[in-house]
């Protein structure tokens, strides 16, 4: 127990004693995570406004006008079996004329004097689903049948969606790795800093009978506390952040960002791994080449 | 309790010790003499293991140079207490916490850690400079806490690497009579030294000589 | 060419000197004895004007250390040779390196610097230990580069602080004569020591004897 | 001469000696370089093209019907006087007639059977009056003209450049400053912890009577040296990313970046300011503690 304290207290005043090596540790980690949650928020929210982009893509299937009301009914069990669908919801010529007159604000019999509009279904696709590969699946399985004449869907729209994510995905994937080894190296580099500049303390307890354990210890102690230190700060930028956006750039913005509890203590486990990992993968390197 | 059979251990650029066979036993009071460069310190790291040597073996307790493993040194050196010839005191802690430190790596307890380390610095004459830190003692007082160090965890063999260097002639007696009474309480004790008067406090202290990395005379 | 007039100097913690009334004449040979944490070190640190004194004045060459300005410190510190009790070395740098940045600092020809490098080197017994570091050497063999450091300025005063504590008989007799030889040539040298055979050296030299921070007798 | 020697190479000495310190400085320099770098290009290069979108900014002056022809001669020699206007060009309502043909595809004569097209002038501004104030002022001013019918020109447009402008400049500056300044107190931080690890040395230069300029030359010198590597690494940077950009990426973005050698001299001058100011702010507060 005595050894316990001990070494945490050597831990804790080793920090303080470090000084600037200590507050490099602590500011890069800051900066790390500020850069890594920026990347994940913006990524999340990317890929969410992605996601509701594409929540209101739908197929359009126009059948033949000669399909009767039996295939038509056929049809709509096969598509309400198919496991890739939704929802899908049938449009007969007479809603359509309805939707064309909402939407275009003439009656189609006053241009025309036949509905020329033919039945249809829009299908809504289970989120997994939406992409152009099963899409191009799925269209040729109803195509099968032969009562449909086309099936539209907006297809670059959906091409543009999913590179889109691909590409936000690999950006924030990239960030995070980038920055995570950023720190490791960095926590490393600063943690070999200070072993340096405590190299007399080290040979000294070597001296009078210290294991190298009692000897790591502190500096384990030391990185994950700038670590932890690192990732408040972090915390608190990411809180000001959320603050000053949704309350004085909320009108400009129309977008509220939104930070969870688990989001925090994902920051704080990072920086406290950060912390660790690195003064893990320099002490037992370093230690041995001192006295 | 120490012996030296046939050692020769050579820094890269030449100098050091050759074919040392030595024998310590355990109350012995031992003085290594000889001129500055003659090897006694580096028989000093030979024992605690700082250095290993090239040729030859050294017993310690019971480790064995040849034999040791890396995570026995620090168990032999708790045994060992270490004045040092540049003191190697921590600037960065007080004088109590100097000498705790040693009692800390050994894992004693912080209650016994208090008693021992207060008792052992009123015997060396710094129970007035406890809260001082190393550079703000004087060269002597800094010698007095490096002896405190190596006293307070009673080691079975206690290495003294010119202990008396800067002390003046009053404090090199008393801690003459410190060392010879630790010594009769069974402490084997090694220094190394070019105080010859020092060997004058203790009648039945072996004496070796050495030269050039050479013992020229055993006693 | 040093007085010291009612000199008080007191640290934080409160040792110190007190009341050092002291005249140093040019060819003087001073020794300041007196037990471990005396004030000995404090004298000589005075002088140097590392510290200034709370009450009183120290006067050195033609500085005084009431009027001093900050920018004189290193003009003063180039005429004075020091000898520190824990020499002060570079460990990263070798002999040689240590010796002649006492010349650089001084703006000595780099020609010049290499040539009294390497006789001072000589004059100390360390012309086979140029190219060592530091802490490649014995304590004896330190303390000798520490001497050559002071020496090889020619200052017009020479302070040592207990220069042979790690010196054996032979070799600090050796010291001696050098040191009273550089006396008769007219630096005046002021030396800190325990070891009273040291004054046996230097018939003519006045004795200082200090306790408790007062000077307790002169000569 | 000697002492001149020796203490530039005390401080290459210093500057490998002080291992991580140094090294973090000069990543630390390196990457502001990278982002001031980048921030300037950015800038520039959109500076460049609203610049050029404003180049094709015009006014048009529309005339009455009634304008006789001397009227027009000495308007268009007005004009032509006035100091704010690069270049004025009358379209007559002939040409105008042949421009609507050739926008259009018709001949206004086949629609309506006389020209409805008034007589106009279009107006090039000199870039500095391409601003909503000065136009406005000018258009006050060509309005007293009697035969002046209406002033048109993209105000919206005009404005929105503005705005743009304005705040690239904001940002670039302020990134600018913030690099600027962590540059600086992290090249601070830096050499106060490289004198910090050298205590040792300077305390014991000072008691050998070394001057506080020969202590202090080194450290200077080796913050310069830190800041021009840094700045070495981002110019291989830029010279990297314009490499790759304009060689392989030139298809997707059709822009070229173009950076000159003042560019690179510029970087290089900042790398050695910052690590010249951050060891001048430091040393002389710093080394006075010592010794
Ligand atoms: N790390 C080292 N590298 C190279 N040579 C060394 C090293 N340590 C010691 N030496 C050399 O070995 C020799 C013996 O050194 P040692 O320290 O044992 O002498 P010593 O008898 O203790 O002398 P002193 O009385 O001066 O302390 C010396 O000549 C010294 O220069
Ligand atoms: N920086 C300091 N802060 C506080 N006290 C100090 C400081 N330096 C010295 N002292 C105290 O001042 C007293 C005189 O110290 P000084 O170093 O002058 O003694 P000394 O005569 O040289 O002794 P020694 O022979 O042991 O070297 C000592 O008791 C010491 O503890
Ligand atoms: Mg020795
Ligand atoms: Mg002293």
């Amino acid at each position: 127990m005595t050894v316990f304290f001990f070494l945490i207290k050597e831990g804790f005043k080793g920090l303080i004693r470090s000084q600037y090596a200590g507050l490099f540790t602590i500011f890069i980690i800051s900066i790390s995570l500020i850069l890594i949650g920026l990347g994940f928020v913006i990524s999340r929210d990317m890929v969410f406004a992605v996601q509701k982009l594409k929540s209101q893509f739908e197929l359009e299937v126009f059948l033949k006008y000669a399909a009767t009301d039996r295939e038509i009914e056929q049809f709509y069990a096969m598509l309400d079996s198919m496991p890739e669908i939704l929802h899908a919801s049938y449009i007969s010529p007479d809603s359509a004329a309805k939707r064309f007159k909402k939407e275009f604000g003439e009656d189609i019999y006053s241009i025309l004097d036949y509905n020329p509009l033919p039945p249809s279904f829009t299908i809504e696709l289970k989120p997994i689903y939406r992409n152009v590969v099963s899409v191009e699946g799925i269209i040729a399985n109803i195509r099968k049948n032969p009562i449909v004449d086309e099936v539209k869907y907006r297809r670059n729209l959906l091409l543009t969606l999913e590179k889109y994510q691909r590409i936000i995905f690999v950006i924030a994937t990239l960030v995070f790795l980038f920055f995570t080894f950023v720190s490791i190296v960095l926590v490393s580099n600063s943690i070999k800093m200070t072993i340096f500049a405590r190299r007399e303390l080290i040979s000294t307890l070597k001296l009078i009978g210290a294991t190298n354990t009692f000897v790591k210890v502190p500096f384990f102690i030391e990185g994950a506390l700038e670590g932890i230190i690192g990732a408040i700060i972090s915390c608190g930028f990411f809180y000001a952040l959320t603050y000053v956006a949704n309350n004085f750039f909320y009108h400009f913005v129309y977008y509220k960002i939104q930070l969870d509890l688990k989001f925090y203590v994902g920051l704080i486990s990072l920086g406290f791994l950060f912390g660790l990992i690195g003064s893990l993968r320099t002490v037992g390197k370093f230690l041995g080449k001192i006295g | 309790m120490i012996s030296f059979e046939n050692v020769t251990a050579i820094f890269p650029r030449g100098a050091g010790v050759k074919d040392i066979n030595l024998r310590v036993n355990s109350g012995d009071f031992v003085f290594i003499i000889g001129p500055s460069g003659a090897g006694k310190s580096t028989i000093l790291r030979l024992i605690y293991m700082d250095i290993f040597p090239d040729k030859g073996k050294v017993k310690v307790y019971r480790y064995d140079s040849s034999k040791i493993k890396e995570k026995e040194i620090p168990l032999l050196r708790r045994k060992i207490g270490m004045i040092f010839q540049d003191f190697r005191l921590l600037n960065d802690r007080n004088v109590y916490q100097n000498v705790a430190l040693s009692l800390y790596v050994s894992h004693v307890k912080t209650r016994e850690i208090k008693t021992r380390v207060y008792e052992v610095l009123n015997s060396v004459g710094l129970g007035h400079r406890v809260h001082y830190k190393p550079d703000e003692l004087s060269g002597g007082e800094q010698q007095r806490v490096a002896i405190a160090r190596a006293l307070v965890k009673s080691p079975i063999v206690l290495l003294a690497d010119e202990p008396t260097g800067n002390l003046d002639p009053k404090v090199s007696a008393e801690l003459m009579i410190l060392l010879k009474k630790i010594n009769k309480e069974g402490t084997a004790i090694v220094m190394a030294t070019h105080n010859y008067k020092l060997i004058d406090y203790i009648p039945d202290a072996r004496i070796i000589q050495m030269d050039k990395g050479r013992i020229i005379s055993i006693s």
